[in-house]
């Protein structure tokens, strides 16, 4: 009973109170690009929920059996792990690139940046060499807690996205003012969602 | 137009239905504001001149920046609508009545024009205005609102008062069960002994918390001109009764206390923040009512109703899309 | 030599990466609640794009297009490695405010964007011209909005230790504009001026 | 097939390798120059919180992990022992580490001979400006923690206020009391190095 | 020393190679072969999804295209231009594009009577639908701008009397404008050659003096023009002025004769003309369709 | 028995009191008959006579070979003046013939419809649903083959506010319509004959009460509109939903009017075309009535010998007011579907608006929507332009009963902009 909500609390935690894109100001780039539409948003979630996962385990493992153990960590971890993220993500375009056409059509140039989705790189950090990106829900994540992370954050990002493409299509066809028009006023609504996320802070001590 | 020929009466000819029925925007707006004077009024008898400020300013502000807005904008005037109006008079409502002045006008400001007029205005916002102002008082100047109890007035606002500096007198009293729940998990006074002022007095509390009853009444008088819906405030005040309960607490209490009776019949049944669709309407109060239940139980605040129904406005077009409802004679069968 | 003025401005004003192109947000968005950080996360961006701008320049014919994108992540991690160590040991108190965003200058879509966009296909001095360019542009927005946020948001400013600019007192500084609400409306606004500076330079020119 | 993927490898492990020879040569170029530069503002932190001590000596890595294990979840990341002129024990350096709005607020604090806490100084903290930071900028809040008297239990720090508005931040500097207690109660007193 | 830099590089290399080996696996399992011509001819086309053509999007103009189910000139919209640059990356020369652009005959706008007070949504498609439309003449413009909000190359606008006028810079000719137009089945927009000299502007076919009832500005079928007309070029036919554009020189007599100021020079064309008669000199400078002087 | 009802819907005011009592009366021969030869869902007819023809009454004039369809017979003895064109009350100008009716004029004689089985027979008399929608009978009494129709609605809803001219049918042919809804339940051998009357109308239901045989159910309805609405009416009474793109036979059920139902037996029964119709006249004429009409008669005639207007006027609808077109002009034809002539003064009615008025989101369109359809939805797409958008909210489903443009608060034209919707989604083949 304590470790299942031990993980909901992880859970919860990492997607909503602790909101990588809302409170946390990661993986913006891809957040304003891509969320034009239900279907590119869908798809781009799926694709980070997929590959954060992916990157995740890997990272912990590489940390936890190659840099740590040889003393690598301080100054390696970087190009270690983006360099498997990127692999991992070059992967699965090429993956869909083949086998879903209409899929990769819509995510467009936006797969290739899931690389420069900073939240990849912070999450799967973050479960390897806690503490550093201060979104710690933990000093020291075990490998069940490192995917339940992952996919918390993973899955916070495709809510905040698909929420946050609800709300563009209706301010899309609004009548703003014309230099607010698109991304200036993106940019103001994500702040108002983000100011409803504040209220999140501080939930169960998270 | 008419210079061709001047002096014949032209027909009017427009698309069908000829006729319409006598609500009208403006109708339903100033109903809104019935609904809600005579817990308004109360407040300031109850409260006095800070009050009465507190609600000139409000109201005056919100007023003067939709009208500075259309007329920069070169827009038509839309101040008839009575929507600015609304939003003033319920953004006073959830504010202290110690706010200073300048924060009274700034909350004005930013709820018509952040909260509405960039969006396009009335019809366009996604968030509620009044919520809007109110949210961005309370980050920019948590500071300055955690210390108004210093002057000895009333202690206010989200901001939570659990073991503060000062002493807890000034506190709500919503305040003083969470901290005695987080200090010993039980309550240092008897709940129940709470219903009858924050019924009928209860001036330890924002604007909108003098009196619950009058704002039940302003309730069931928009539910009974079907102005607003059942599910929202059903909704909502069913799932802060039941979760207070779960979490055992006392569920009359927690309606009564704090901001969830005006959220639940007039924040959250905001037409233009909410989503449209019935079961939409239901699942959005659920969501309002959970979100400030959880919170007032396990966040840093007892009050979270503002964040709350800002967070369940941000979730409204999402919700409408789940629940869109089926056209007549899309059957089943049809789908092949 | 007129052909990198040409690609060095382009970085400040039409291709801007911040105002216009809209990439590196996050470390824009969250870094610019102090000038100071701003400053020194500003030149770190420009030493990372000038240096992997001119070494995947130089090395671009023989980078295979399959593989380049994990080539010019490891050169650019390295790059931001040297940087995330340097700042550790000779500004330890910068590298605690920008400590978390050194590690995701990485990940900038700025610098792997440009990589992909400019350096891939052009010669090393117009690379270096773009990476400066782009790197000075997108300085120039952080500080700015820094400035904008530490200013208004916390009444003075802070530089090395030093109050160098103060609100008046009794100013009440809205601590909203230091938070991330405050900070995307800011940048929604400052997008909108500069389009707005924009449109109005274009118009003037056409009329 | 087999030469075309190892057209594709060769480049990216030459990469890797460069990459990995620069950064190990700039390590340790830099390594050193770090590790003083943290000593020295450790140093410096632990001197604020004890001013009479002269060194400070870092206890043993068993002793760091049952002081670890004993407060859960707060982070104890250095024990130091406080020592005189002469060597003598005068009192102890923790530096803990504790959840707060916006990550871990690293706190240090001196505790005397007695167990009294002699005084507290923030490390690091991401708090949000002019709210959470009000726990560094709050005149008396930080105080009241001072000369909380030897063996002092959880109970007692709860006592203290609170920022109002600051919730989260408070309770970090509170949690990190609480481990404070936790590891003189737990640790110190067990290694019998209380007076 | 050296033993960390071994290390560090025995590290990244391995994963280096790992990470290398997925992606030559990569490219060579999934590989997928996307014709380029493809690419490079939907990179040729104008991108701005018009449907002028009617397809979906451009880049389905393409792929159809390049499997030959559609010519190189498929793209209404790109004009000549666009014709040619994909002719040239299909590998074919021959292309037939006529510039046109899009011309209105109706001078009514303002001067047009109206038989109702009309009031609901502001376009034509909406108010044709109400007993006939709100004006008297029965193939006049109505003047809520349809054609304007349907151009998707920007080139349209309202002038002053509620007329649409075409900018000729920006006009492809795709004819979205006529189609969207609630009459421009029966002629009151028509597509004419980008040179053609002038226009009437006037659709009426009824009786000149029902239609002079309900509008000042209408072709009164006076055949003045007809019989000015130094190259034969304009004709009154079933009770409304036409141009010949064969023939047309675009001298500009029927303009400086017509007393109803329905005939308008076209300034676009290359040949823009200098007129002769009362106030009517600063017509060959306007830039605009539909500068007619108002009575 | 409950009273039936379907969901959504509004109440207006009924303002049926000023002509619901009154018996109807005829309205005299007028000077001039302007005779539409499309006055039916379909092809319209081609005029089969020319200036200077005798015609007879009942003498066909104008017909056309199409499926959906319907001949037009001359109302009255007379001399065709001139074959011409028309705007109709709908907005559309088609041909039509002008007759000089005689002085001298016999109205109940008429040269009868020529023998044949009953299809034939309503098809011959040109009979088309009177209701307003005028679809072809004949065709609507063919059903596709392996369709099995059961039950024969007939709708004496008359959910209009304002019309009484089939509540005063009822109340006065009570037998010619159940003799109708008869020959028609005999026709496609349906089993069931029900016919539906809203509770507002209690003589009209005793009425047919006592007309009705055995086997004939008359059952009252909740006063809601549009209760009357074809696929509205099936759902009241049969609880199943006429399937998108599919036509009632599909759900079981054929759907007429009262009034179509009195044609059809007077064609059956005593071979007599269709040349006039009962129309009622209101709002602000001095004689407010019901009148029996005959076909092409101008609606200024009409009106004048109402009595002429009694106040200022600011827009004259044919037919109710939900649905009714607006005139431009009076001198149109009284066509078959010419249910009624609302007169209404200027502060009477909607006000006239730009069609740019915001959204609230209310809900209340879509709350009302009989169709269950987002009207809002549909309209902000619309108001845009944006047809691809609005047409996936199923404007093709509209049944424009203009419950959503009754409700708005803001006064959007909901209806005017689905309707645009509707003929984009529809050009672009979506079907109804």
């Amino acid at each position: 009973m304590a470790t299942i909500s031990h993980f909901l609390l992880l859970f919860v935690g990492a997607a909503l109170i602790n909101n990588i894109l809302l409170t946390r100001f990661i993986g913006l780039c891809s957040f304003f690009g891509i969320s034009n539409s239900m279907n590119t948003a869908f798809g781009m979630s799926a694709a980070v929920i997929f590959v954060m996962m992916m990157a995740s385990t890997t990272t912990w493992l590489v940390w936890k059996f190659l840099l740590f153990p040889l003393n690598l960590g301080e100054f390696l971890y970087i190009p270690a792990f983006i360099l498997i993220i990127a692999a991992l993500v070059q992967f699965v375009e090429m993956y869909l690139r083949k086998y879903s056409p209409a899929l990769y059509r819509a995510m467009g140039i936006y797969l290739p940046l899931i690389t420069t989705n900073c939240a990849v790189l912070a999450a799967a950090t973050e479960v390897a060499k806690p503490g550093f990106f201060k979104m710690a829900m933990a000093y020291n994540y075990t490998l069940g807690e490192a995917l339940v992370y992952a996919l918390g954050v993973s899955v916070g990002y495709g809510f905040a996205l698909l929420t946050f493409t609800a709300l563009r299509e209706r301010l899309d066809i609004a009548p703003v003012p014309r230099v607010l028009k698109g991304n200036p006023m993106s940019f103001i609504t994500a702040g108002l969602l983000s100011l409803a996320y504040v209220g999140l802070a501080g939930w169960f001590g998270l | 137009m008419t210079e061709m020929n001047e002096g014949t009466t032209r027909l009017s000819v427009a698309s069908s239905p000829h006729i319409v029925a006598p609500t009208t925007c403006t109708n339903i707006m100033l109903w809104v504001v019935a609904a809600l004077a005579p817990a308004a009024i109360w407040s300031m008898i109850s409260i006095g001149w800070p009050a009465v400020l507190v609600f000139t300013l409000c109201i005056g502000s919100a007023l003067a920046t939709e009208a500075a807005w259309n007329a920069i904008a070169k827009k038509p005037q839309t101040l008839s609508d009575g929507s600015a109006l609304v939003t003033g008079v319920l953004l006073a409502m959830c504010m202290p009545p110690m706010l200073p002045w300048w924060m009274s006008l700034f909350a004005g400001f930013i709820a018509i024009a952040l909260g509405k007029m960039i969006f396009g205005g009335l019809g366009w916002n996604l968030f509620n205005p009044a919520l809007v102002g109110r949210a961005f008082v309370l980050m920019s100047w948590a500071g300055v609102l955690s210390k108004l109890s210093d002057k000895g007035w009333f202690h206010t606002l989200d901001v939570p008062a659990t073991g503060s500096l000062d002493a807890i007198s000034g506190a709500t009293r919503l305040a003083v069960a969470a901290a005695d729940r987080a200090a010993s998990g039980g309550y240092g006074f008897s709940l129940a002994a709470q219903y009858q002022p924050l019924l009928w007095r209860n001036l330890e509390g924002s604007l909108g918390e003098v009196s619950a009853a009058l704002l039940i009444l302003g309730g069931l008088v928009l539910l009974a001109k079907g102005i607003i819906d059942w599910r929202i405030p059903a909704g909502y005040i069913g799932a802060m009764a039941a979760l207070s309960w779960i979490f055992g607490s006392d569920p009359i209490f927690n309606v009564l206390a704090g901001g969830v009776l005006l959220g639940a019949f007039f924040m959250a049944t905001d037409y233009v923040s909410s989503p449209m669709t019935k079961n939409g309407k239901l699942v959005f109060g659920i969501g309002c009512g959970v979100f400030n239940a959880v919170g007032r139980f396990f966040g840093p605040s007892p009050e979270s109703t503002t964040f709350a129904i800002l967070f369940m406005n941000g979730l409204a077009p999402l919700i409408d899309k789940m629940f869109t409802p089926r056209t007549f004679g899309w059957v089943k069968s049809d789908e092949e | 030599m007129k052909e990198w003025l040409r690609v060095f401005r382009a970085g400040l004003s039409i291709d801007n990466p911040l105002t216009v192109l809209m990439i590196g947000l996050c470390a824009t968005l969250a870094v610019s609640s102090q000038v100071e950080g701003s400053l020194f996360m500003g030149i770190a961006v420009i030493f990372v794009l000038v240096m992997s701008n001119a070494l995947i320049s130089v090395l671009r014919k023989l980078i295979p297009s399959q593989v380049r994108i994990p080539i010019f992540i490891v050169i650019i991690a390295s790059f931001v490695t040297v940087v995330d160590l340097f700042l550790k040991a000779f500004f330890p108190p910068i590298y605690a405010v920008l400590g978390i965003w050194i590690p995701l200058i990485v990940v900038n879509c700025i610098i792997l964007g440009r990589a992909e966009a400019f350096a891939y296909h052009n010669k090393v001095w117009l690379s270096v011209a773009d990476g400066l360019g782009m790197g000075v542009g997108f300085s120039l927005v952080l500080v700015g909005l820094a400035f904008i946020r530490e200013f208004f948001g916390a009444g003075k400013i802070e530089l090395l230790g030093a109050t160098i600019l103060k609100m008046p007192t009794g100013y009440a500084p809205p601590t909203i504009l230091m938070m991330f609400p405050g900070a995307f409306i800011l940048f929604g606004f400052v997008v909108a001026f500069v389009r707005w500076l924009n449109e109005r330079s274009t118009d003037r020119k056409v009329a | 097939m087999k030469s075309n993927a190892l057209r594709l490898i060769i480049p990216v492990v030459l990469t890797c390798m460069a990459a990995a020879a620069g950064l190990s040569a700039t390590y340790t170029i830099t390594a050193p120059l770090i590790a003083a530069q943290d000593k020295a503002a450790e140093e410096a932190a632990l001197k604020s919180v004890l001013p009479e001590a002269d060194a400070f000596e870092a206890v043993d890595a068993a002793m760091l992990a049952s002081a670890q294990e004993a407060v859960g979840d707060s982070k104890v990341s250095a024990i130091y022992r406080a020592l005189d002129g002469n060597g003598e024990l005068i009192g102890w350096g923790l530096k803990v580490g504790s959840r707060g709005y916006g990550g871990y607020v690293d706190m240090v604090w001196g505790l005397d001979r007695d167990g009294k806490v002699t005084d507290l100084t923030i490390l690091t903290m991401n708090e949000t400006p002019g709210l959470g930071t009000r726990i560094k900028t709050e005149p008396g809040f930080l105080e009241q923690y001072r000369g909380l008297p030897g063996g002092f239990t959880e109970k007692d720090v709860k006592k203290l206020d609170m920022i109002s508005g600051a919730t989260k931040s408070s309770r970090a500097v509170r949690n990190s009391g609480i481990a404070v207690s936790v590891v003189y109660e737990a640790v110190l007193k067990a290694a019998g190095e209380v007076r | 020393m050296l033993l960390t830099v071994l290390k560090a590089m025995a590290a990244l290399a391995s994963l280096g190679v790992i990470a290398a080996s997925m992606l030559a696996l990569a490219s060579w399992k999934f590989h997928v072969e996307v014709d380029p011509r493809v690419e490079a001819v939907a990179s040729a086309l104008p991108g701005a999804n018009c449907g002028a053509c009617g397809n979906p999007s451009c880049f389905a103009v393409a792929e159809a295209i390049v499997e030959g189910t559609m010519p190189v000139t498929a793209c209404v919209a790109g004009g000549k231009s666009v014709a040619e640059a994909v002719a040239s990356l299909m590998g074919s020369d021959s292309c037939d594009v006529v510039a046109v652009i899009s011309l209105r005959h109706c001078g009514g706008g303002t001067s047009a009577a109206r038989s109702y007070e009309y009031g609901g949504v502001q376009s034509c498609n909406a108010v044709a639908k109400l007993a006939g439309g709100a004006l008297v003449c029965s193939s006049g413009c109505f003047g809520y701008g349809d054609c304007v909000r349907a151009c998707p190359f920007d080139a349209m606008s309202l002038d002053e009397r509620g007329l649409p006028v075409v900018d000729i810079a920006k006009c492809t000719g795709c004819g979205i404008c006529v189609r969207e137009c609630p009459r421009g089945q029966i002629g009151l927009l028509e597509l004419v050659a980008e040179n053609a000299p002038v226009a009437v502007r006037c659709n009426a076919h009824n009786k000149a003096k029902e239609r002079k009832a309900s509008c000042s500005a209408c072709c009164i079928a006076c055949k003045k023009c007809e019989k000015e007309c130094p190259e034969d070029a304009i004709h009154v036919i079933d009770m409304l002025a036409v141009v010949d554009y064969d023939k047309c020189t675009g001298c500009g007599t029927c303009v400086s004769v017509c007393p109803q100021n329905c005939i308008d020079v076209y300034a676009g064309a290359s040949n823009s003309v200098a007129v002769d008669g009362a106030g009517k000199t600063a017509l060959a400078e306007s830039v605009a369709l539909g500068a007619a002087a108002e009575d | 028995m409950s009273k039936a009802a379907f969901r959504g819907g509004v109440h207006p005011p009924e303002h049926k009191e000023a002509t619901a009592a009154l018996p109807i009366e005829w309205m005299p021969v007028p000077a001039r008959l302007v005779v539409p030869m499309s006055q039916h869902l379909g092809a319209p007819c081609a005029p089969l006579v020319a200036a200077g023809d005798r015609v007879r009454r009942g003498q066909v004039i104008g017909s056309v070979d199409a499926m959906v369809s319907a001949p037009i017979h001359s109302p009255v003895d007379g001399e065709v003046t001139s074959v011409g064109t028309c705007l109709t009350a709908g907005g559309m100008r088609v041909p039509c013939v002008n007759i000089t009716p005689d002085a001298e004029q016999d109205l109940a004689s008429f040269e009868p419809v020529p023998d044949g089985d009953v299809r034939a027979t309503v098809r011959g008399a040109g009979i088309v649903g009177l209701g307003g929608a005028t679809f072809p009978s004949a065709v609507k009494l063919s059903p596709p083959k392996g369709v099995d129709v059961g039950t024969v609605i007939l709708n004496g809803c008359e959910c209009e506010p304002y019309l009484t001219c089939d509540h005063r049918l009822m109340v006065e042919s009570a037998d010619r319509v159940i003799a109708g809804a008869k020959i028609m339940a005999e026709t496609i051998g349906a089993k069931r004959v029900v016919i539906g009357v809203e509770e507002n109308k209690p003589d009209a239901i005793a009425a047919l009460r006592a007309a009705a045989g055995e086997g004939i159910e008359v059952r009252s309805l909740v006063t809601r509109y549009p209760q009357g609405a074809e696929k509205q009416l099936i759902w009241a009474f049969l609880k199943t939903e006429v399937p998108h793109g599919k036509l009632p036979a599909a759900a079981g059920a054929l759907v007429h009017n009262v009034a179509t139902a009195a044609a059809i037996a007077d064609a059956v029964e005593l071979r007599k075309p269709l040349t006039e119709r009962v129309v009622t006249v209101t709002g602000r004429v001095a004689r407010p009535g019901n009148y029996r009409v005959l076909l092409g008669t101008l609606v200024s005639d009409l009106i004048e010998h109402a009595g002429g207007f009694s106040g200022d006027v600011g827009r004259v609808v044919a037919g109710g007011p939900m649905t009714g077109p607006a005139l431009a002009d009076l001198d149109v034809p009284i066509a078959k579907g010419t249910s009624g002539i609302v007169v209404f003064g200027p502060d009477e009615i909607a006000p006239l608006v730009e069609g740019d008025q915001p959204c609230i989101r209310c809900g209340r369109c879509s709350e009302g929507c009989p169709m269950f359809l987002q009207p809002y939805l549909i309209a902000t797409h619309a108001n845009r332009r944006d047809w691809t958008s609005a047409g996936l909210f199923h404007p093709v489903d509209c049944i424009e009963c203009g419950v959503c443009s009754y409700s708005c608060p803001t006064r959007r034209p909901l209806l005017q902009l689905i309707r645009l919707a509707k003929a984009a989604a529809m050009a672009k083949g979506a079907k109804l």
